[in-house]
């Protein structure tokens, strides 16, 4: 048997609360192998370590076991102590004692007993465990970022700033995303305009940057490093290189459908680019609606137009790219209000979504910035703000909080009484939240300067009444029944998750949560990374959260992709698959499950008597296998095992585990 | 552990694919939800590394229970191994009961790393299904 | 009206819980249950007001509040309640304290009329005998 | 000498089986095999061979010969002590009889194998002689009369209604003498019957081979090319040297779980490539030619060289049955020229 | 069937003296009147010995792992059922199409010895032969004609592809399937199958309780082909060598698995069990769970796709609670 040490942590209380810790090291003394074993109150810490390397030194030890919490948590951590002692990095083995043991059993005499039981699966592992090497992988010096709304933006300026090449890839014909279509953005009140385009025009202009518009990703295969993603550029019908975007196509072509951009308030024409300020300002034909794809006759753009630009016999164009990281930033969606009848949307004109009161707002917008209701084009005088539509809702919507229309809201009660002097906010809110610098302060503008009325008190229902609305509801703190004739309704919607989110996930073998917005590492500690190396996130694709938010969170993706691009090689992960041709059958049943190809066929020669045999045995790259381990179990005779994770070693657990 | 019929207390060997039930599990300790210590943790890579002959081996050890949990299909780190979990332990499942031994001995369910609940949920129902069995006699090694 | 320690989660309150099923805890005073309740301009103590004093255990002044009759547990107010909170079976709950504490049913299904008994609508009945009978 | 009618047997079984465990050849699904005696089961008279020979008795596939215990200390318990409970065996065909004895030879020589011994002492073996020969049956080629077994204690002679018991040990006496009740005294007319059965049952045996310096033959007959062709059809199973009664090799396995553990003692067979394999990777007989070889050169020349000229074989023939590529003793010995039945 | 022999013994012989091919393998008759062993013919002479009788049952093919190993091309004789075991070593890469000249012999369904001896008196029988739809039996004491549908091994009852699914010459006209196969194809596992856990795993265990681990079942079946087998690895010890039943349940479902949707129901297993285990009910049933779950898929009949248990589908359903 290897000779193994075994430390047992306290963590503080949290396992020897449940735990009795003395009675585990106790048991872990008369494990087979066992030549040493003690506890410590908080191994991970810089003691805890300095006390596993002096065990390692003064005992010889060739195997460590440490019982303590995940080793999704701190596997790495204790890795690097063994290492730093001399020992190979996989002779560790942990038990987790903490999350599925300590946390999760309340009776001290049963937790204990399994706490012996994990202790003992890990030291019967460890015993078997091989000094594994991991290798030096190529990377490839180019990241690509998904998404071209601020998150991708700011994302990909960094990235080229540190000197990488990136490929920006944005569905919508223009990048711009969601911020595009704000009018003012708080606390600063600065128009939303005036500080993305100029990052638009940068991102243009940069020439480590391409940007991939009215494109989405098709596939993505490889691994950190190595990534190899094939994007679908769909037909634009409009040859970029000559189009100048002089824009008389887009006055010309007679269809005339629903402006995606502009919510559907106002229409736009089959070619179209979403809003001015573009980038790319190139439009392009949406070939659902153009008549000449839907009914063979018109063409009028191919005639106006001066550079002759326009081509319909484009095709879509796959075009498969290597990267060595991936940055997903691909925005949200807002809650559509199916089942929130009760707020009359879709039933009268003057009940709005906030996002369409921004459009309103805003000077490019449907009304050219001029608030005016659009059942008569008149301004309104009275509006309610209804808040936590959708959001903080256990029973039909969304149970988590938006977290940015509190903020929002304030601020279209100031811009409200801005445009429309007179007119009279009235927000009826569950709970007011301010959380962020200045945040406070401009919610008190909009209540003492700008005179507007919070009302804790949800609304119940929204009665339309002739040209009125009537608002009823209660004013929780006074106990007041509240009932408002206004002109304009405007609900603030949650924030869901992008649609596709789920399928971009697949694609990329990266989770989601619940409610489809995607997995980081760790809330606290990795925010911007995810489970799998090398794919990074940023912005309200992770979760609900303020321009400021993301814009941190897209300079945070930058740098860990710049970090990692600029390493010279990446160290492989070492517990990848392994053959034993003596085994072998050659039948290739490994090759035939294994999802990256990582398996081949090679011939042997091999000396059987006199003469030599030639015969068929299956080799494993060790860049492309990430370990899965579907061949094993495929290959009847065990000849192809995974190093970290063998046969020997499962079955060595299992035994141990039922003792 | 003890064997007598009422204060029978089964072991159940429970293997989690790295990436998301072992996840999960680890969630439900951090969310402090409690479940039955029958249930013991064997860290895998994926549903698709886990060998029938590991589950054999633990009824012949002694398991009275054995559970093999994985990414929800399409949610597989892997892409696929998953898939090839569900063809394998659909038959092998089918196999043990037409041989005679209590389906809800071996038991597959796909958790994901967000279902912490979900997981304590189905030790507390796995625990008290195969304590309703009692001890796994078949496939038991003598020894 | 007072609020003390020994008012807050009473066993009175845990009764109150155990009877209807519901958390009183996880109301959040939103307001929207008063907000979109039809008879609640004759109510003295508003339908959210209903969970705040259960919340703080204020619950002599609800058990003498006319509220608890007036409701219909027409349901409108629990379709809309974003936590999920049953309130017509909160104010029910209070209900059956209250006629558990007096001893004694108000209404038996002996004394009803037969013309009540064939044309009134049946979740009025239903409604009647939450309220009247034990 | 006493005698039972056939009619009567469940008598018998029922007075035996308060003697000791009662084992007798019963059908069961597709075969016949040797199972404890349970209430009203009938004992199959009529098949010759059970499917595992009665060696299984004395030399089981598996069995325990130690047991371990780590505490403190190594504690180990001699498990073969315990063997050997009270047994009576019926049915014993006579070659199945003899191959006990070449058994013994290697059992009870030095060193004695002490569960062996004790199970061999334990047991009162009964004998029934045979009717009509199976095809394959040779047994008259060692010399073994189907009628007759005299290693047995007890001989049971069927004369067609009735079985006369004849003992032949002073345990078989001790086991006739207490069943008196239900077994009546034989006349000397049943002691003729027993010897016209016998006479009848000798002449329908056909002596297909004989052996006569077979052994002597094979000492030079090692590195014939005759092995190379005979060797390629055997797919390297087990059965023949399971299913044969004289066949004794075993494996040692360790059952260890955690601290305590157990050795047992398993059959083996020569036949199963890794019977040899060393641990240094090395494998003296490395292809399915030695294998066959050896098993044939150890029944007809090893085993009668170390034995005094008896061959490892007693013709019951469930080689020659049950191999799946009829690859049997019998083309062995005729291509050594002991075809006697001039095929 | 003597001008079967003819056209059997004049192909090989022709294979044989062309140099085609430097190895035939077929049947040849032995002493006793069921015996027809695999005959290795090297020459155009051997040829002669070729036989193809009522008892030519046993399959030829596994022994080609090693004869194409040291022979350029090997001939092969094959049976329906023989020849989807070639398909078998195909699909499992253990062969190359082009070493193999395959003589494909549409065939009438092989004779039980045991049904035989149990309808005559065994020593008297000298030979058994086939004629036409008739067996003619030929005893010490002069001759008996019977049916050959009353005499058939279990196999060839339920056997749905009595015609080769694969050769390079037919030697004889195709023979129509026998009607009824499908119906009798299930019949005893569902019989098996209706019966309460308990019984079941009475009935199991009291036939694997016979089961000496002679891996005779294994040795013979064309799906087992590994070149090394895991039940003869030490470490790790998968199987234990003890008789006891967990381990013998250990080997009886591992081997199963390792067969599902590999084994094309050839039946050698159950027929050369020394213990009479009934295994083609336990093969048959994972047979069933496969067409029930992935869609129905016959096993040696198309060598170029995967197996079922070698590939997936995304909206597979599953034999378990997936919420």
């Amino acid at each position: 048997m290897r000779r193994t040490g075994v430390f047992i942590c306290w963590c503080g209380s949290n396992i020897a609360a449940t735990v009795d810790i003395d009675l585990a090291v106790a048991a872990a003394k008369k494990m087979p192998g066992v030549v040493f074993a003690d506890q410590n109150k908080y191994t991970c810490s810089e003691i805890g370590q300095e006390m596993i390397r002096e065990a390692i030194r003064t005992h010889r030890l060739e195997r460590v076991v440490v019982a303590a919490c995940s080793p999704r948590m701190h596997e790495n951590t204790f890795r690097k102590t063994v290492a730093a002692a001399g020992l190979n990095p996989y002779f560790l083995e942990i038990a987790n004692i903490r999350e599925q043991c300590s946390w999760v059993h309340k009776d001290k005499e049963t937790a204990t007993d399994k706490a012996i039981a994990l202790i003992r699966t890990a030291v019967a592992k460890a015993a078997r465990n091989e000094a594994l090497f991991a290798s030096e992988l190529p990377i490839e010096r180019r990241a690509l970022v998904i998404g071209g709304g601020i998150a991708g933006i700011q994302a990909a300026l960094d990235i080229a700033e540190n000197g990488f090449v990136v490929d920006l890839v944005e569905k919508e014909p223009s990048i711009g995303g969601r911020m595009a279509q704000l009018d003012k953005t708080f606390p600063t009140l600065d128009c939303s305009a005036c500080i993305l385009t100029p990052k638009m025009v940068e991102v243009a202009q940069s020439e480590k940057i391409t940007i991939f518009s009215y494109a989405e990703v098709e596939k993505v295969e490889g691994y950190v490093g190595n990534f190899t993603v094939t994007v679908r550029s769909r037909a634009r019908s409009v040859d970029m290189g000559k189009c100048t975007g002089c824009g008389d196509c887009m006055l010309k072509c007679p269809v005339k459908v629903d402006s995606e951009f502009d919510l559907g308030l106002i229409k736009r024409r089959a070619i179209y680019t979403p809003f001015p300020q573009a980038v790319p300002n190139k439009p392009a034909i949406d070939r659902e609606n153009c008549r000449w794809f839907t009914a063979g006759k018109c063409r009028v753009c191919e005639k106006v137009c001066p550079a002759g630009a326009i081509d319909y016999s484009q095709e879509d164009e796959l075009r498969t790219e290597k990267y060595g990281a991936i940055v997903v930033a691909t925005g949200f969606d807002p809650k559509k209000l199916d089942n929130y009848g009760e707020y009359a949307y879709g039933k009268h004109p003057d009940v709005l979504t906030s996002l369409e009161f921004e459009r309103l707002l805003n000077a490019s917008g449907p009304t050219g910035g001029k608030i005016l209701r659009p059942s008569n084009g008149r301004p309104p005088k009275n509006v309610a703000f209804i808040q936590c539509v959708g959001s903080r809702d256990k029973a039909k919507g969304n149970p988590y909080c938006a977290k940015v229309c509190c903020m929002y809201t304030a601020k279209h009660a100031i811009l409200l009484c801005e445009k429309v002097p007179g007119a009279r906010p009235f927000v009826f809110y569950i709970d007011v939240r301010t959380p962020g610098k200045d945040y406070e302060e401009f919610y008190n503008r909009a209540y003492e300067e700008f005179g507007a009325t919070y009302i804790k008190g949800n609304v119940s229902k929204v009665f339309p009444d002739g040209e009125k609305l009537l608002v009823r509801s209660v004013d929780a703190l006074s106990g007041a029944l509240v009932e408002l004739e206004v002109d304009m309704v405007v609900l603030a919607n949650s924030v869901d998750a992008r649609a596709g989110a789920k399928e971009l996930a697949q694609k990329l073998s990266i989770t989601t949560n619940a409610y489809n917005f995607f997995n980081e590492a760790h809330p606290k500690l990795r925010p911007v990374e995810t489970h799998t190396a090398g794919i990074f996130l940023a912005g309200t694709c992770q979760g609900p959260k303020d321009i400021p938010e993301t814009v941190a969170q897209a300079s945070a993706a930058a740098v860990k992709v710049a970090a990692l691009l600029g390493k010279d090689s990446l160290l492989s992960n070492p517990t990848v698959a392994e053959v034993n041709e003596k085994l072998c059958t050659g039948d290739m049943s490994c090759l035939a499950v294994c999802p990256y190809g990582a398996i081949s066929e090679k011939m042997l020669e091999e000396r059987r008597g006199r003469e030599t045999v030639r015969r068929k045995v299956a080799e494993v790259n060790m860049a492309l296998c990430q370990g899965c381990g579907a061949c094993t179990v495929a290959c009847r005779p065990g000849a192809i095992n995974l190093k970290g994770f063998t046969n020997e070693q499962i079955m060595a657990e299992v035994e141990a585990i039922c003792l | 552990m003890p064997v007598t019929r009422e204060g029978f207390e089964p072991l159940i060997v429970a293997f989690c694919c790295n990436w998301c039930s072992y996840a999960g599990a680890d969630l439900a300790g951090t969310s402090r939800q409690t479940y039955p210590s029958n249930v013991r943790v064997i860290r895998v890579p994926c549903s698709g590394r886990v060998n029938p002959g590991f589950i054999i081996r633990a009824f012949q050890r002694g398991a009275d229970g054995v559970l093999v949990a994985g990414c929800h299909p399409g949610d597989c780190h892997y892409h696929s191994g998953n898939y090839h979990a569900r063809r394998r332990f659909t038959i092998l499942k089918q196999m043990l009961d037409y041989l005679g031994i209590e389906p809800e001995r071996f038991q597959v369910r796909w958790i994901s790393g967000s279902e912490g609940a979900k997981f304590s949920a189905v030790m507390n129902e796995l625990t008290e299904n195969v304590r309703k069995l009692g001890p796994n006699r078949k496939l038991r090694d003598a020894r | 009206m007072k609020v003390t320690a020994d008012k807050v989660n009473s066993s009175l309150v845990k009764e109150v819980e155990e009877i209807s099923g519901q958390k009183v805890s996880a109301c959040f005073q939103c307001g929207k249950c008063t907000g979109g309740c039809p008879v609640v301009s004759s109510m003295d103590i508003f339908p959210h007001l209903v969970l705040r004093f259960a919340q703080l255990g204020l619950l002599e002044e609800l058990l003498h509040s006319k509220t608890l009759w007036i409701c219909a547990s027409c349901q409108t107010c629990d379709s809309r309640c974003p936590r999920d909170v049953d309130i017509p079976k909160v104010i029910e709950a209070l209900r059956l304290l209250l006629l558990r504490r007096k001893g004694g049913n108000r209404l038996h299904p002996a004394n009803l009329s037969d013309r009540v008994r064939a044309d009134a609508p049946q979740q009025g009945l239903v409604s009647a005998f939450r309220k009247y009978a034990k | 000498m006493k005698k039972i009618a056939k009619t009567k047997l469940q008598e018998l079984w029922q007075r035996l089986s308060a003697e000791g465990a009662l084992h007798l050849p019963v059908r069961s699904d597709r075969v016949v095999e040797f199972v404890r005696w349970q209430e009203d089961v009938s004992a199959d008279l009529d098949a010759l061979n059970a499917f595992l020979p009665p060696k299984k008795y004395f030399y089981p596939q598996t069995e325990t010969v130690l047991k371990y215990q780590f505490e403190d200390t190594l504690q180990l318990t001699d498990v073969s002590s315990l063997a050997g409970e009270k047994t009576i065996l019926f049915g014993v065909r006579p070659c199945d009889a003899a191959a006990f004895s070449l058994m013994d030879k290697v059992y009870l020589g030095e060193p004695v194998d002490e569960a062996y011994r004790r199970r061999r002492e334990s047991t009162v073996v009964i004998a029934l002689g045979c009717l009509e020969p199976e095809e394959t049956c040779f047994c008259l080629a060692f010399d073994i009369d189907p009628g007759k077994a005299p290693g047995a204690d007890l001989l049971a002679a069927d004369t067609g209604t009735e079985l006369v018991f004849i003992a032949q040990s002073s345990k078989g006496e001790e086991l006739l003498a207490k069943l008196n009740g239900v077994l009546q005294e034989a006349t000397s007319g049943d002691e003729n019957k027993v010897k016209d059965a016998q006479e009848r049952a000798r002449e329908k045996y056909v002596t297909r081979v004989s052996v006569h310096g077979l052994a002597e033959k094979l000492d030079t007959f090692f590195d014939s090319v005759y092995w190379d062709r005979l060797y390629r059809r055997c797919i390297a199973c087990g059965t023949c040297t399971y299913l044969c009664p004289t066949c004794h090799c075993f494996d040692l396995q360790e059952y260890a779980a955690g601290r305590s553990g157990e050795r047992i003692r398993c059959w083996d067979a020569c036949m199963f490539p890794d019977f040899t394999q060393m641990a240094g990777g090395h494998n003296p007989r490395p292809t399915q030619k030695e294998r066959v070889r050896q098993r044939f050169m150890h029944k007809l020349n090893y085993f009668p060289r170390q034995h005094g000229g008896e061959y490892a074989c007693v013709g019951c023939g469930r080689c020659v049955r049950q191999c799946p590529v009829h690859l049997d003793i019998l083309e062995v010995i005729r291509e050594m020229g002991g075809a006697v039945d001039g095929r | 069937m003597s001008t079967a022999n003819g056209k059997i013994r004049s192909s090989a012989a022709e294979a044989l003296a062309e140099g085609r091919v430097t190895l035939v393998l077929g049947w040849r008759k032995k002493d006793f009147w069921w015996q027809s062993p695999v005959a290795f013919v090297e020459s155009a002479a051997e040829a002669e010995q070729l036989t193809f009788d009522p008892f030519s049952v046993y399959n030829p093919v596994k022994y080609l792992l090693e004869a194409a190993g040291c022979h350029e091309k090997v001939g092969v004789f094959v049976k329906g059922c023989d020849s989807r075991g070639i398909n078998r070593l195909l699909q499992d890469k253990r062969l190359e199409r082009e070493q193999v000249l395959i003589f494909g012999l549409p065939c009438s369904g092989m004779v039980d010895p045991v049904k035989i001896r149990a309808a005559f008196p065994a020593p008297k029988i000298c030979e058994v032969a086939r004629d036409g739809e008739e067996l003619l039996v030929r005893l010490s004491d002069g001759q008996e004609r019977v049916q050959t549908a009353d005499f058939l091994l279990e196999k060839c009852l339920t056997c749905r592809h009595p015609n080769p699914v694969v050769y390079d010459r037919l030697l004889w006209e195709r023979v129509p399937v026998r009607s009824g196969v499908d119906a009798l194809r299930f019949a005893r596992v569902s019989s098996v199958a209706q019966q309460q856990i308990q019984e079941r795993y009475a009935y199991w265990t009291r036939q694997f309780s016979r089961c000496i681990r002679c891996f005779a079942c294994r040795n013979t079946c064309p799906a087992c082909n590994c070149r090394s087998c895991i039940f003869d690895q030490a470490e790790p010890r998968w199987l234990g060598k003890a008789s006891d039943m967990s381990d013998t349940l250990n080997y009886q479902i591992t081997r199963a698995f390792h067969v599902a949707g590999r084994c094309f129901e050839c039946g050698e297993c159950e027929r050369i069990c020394p213990a009479g285990i009934p295994l083609q009910e336990l093969n048959r049933r994972l047979i069933m769970d496969i067409d029930k779950y992935f869609g129905p898929y016959e096993a040696g009949l198309a060598p170029g796709d995967l197996p079922p248990l070698g590939t997936y589908r995304g909206e597979d359903p599953a034999g378990f609670d997936e919420s």
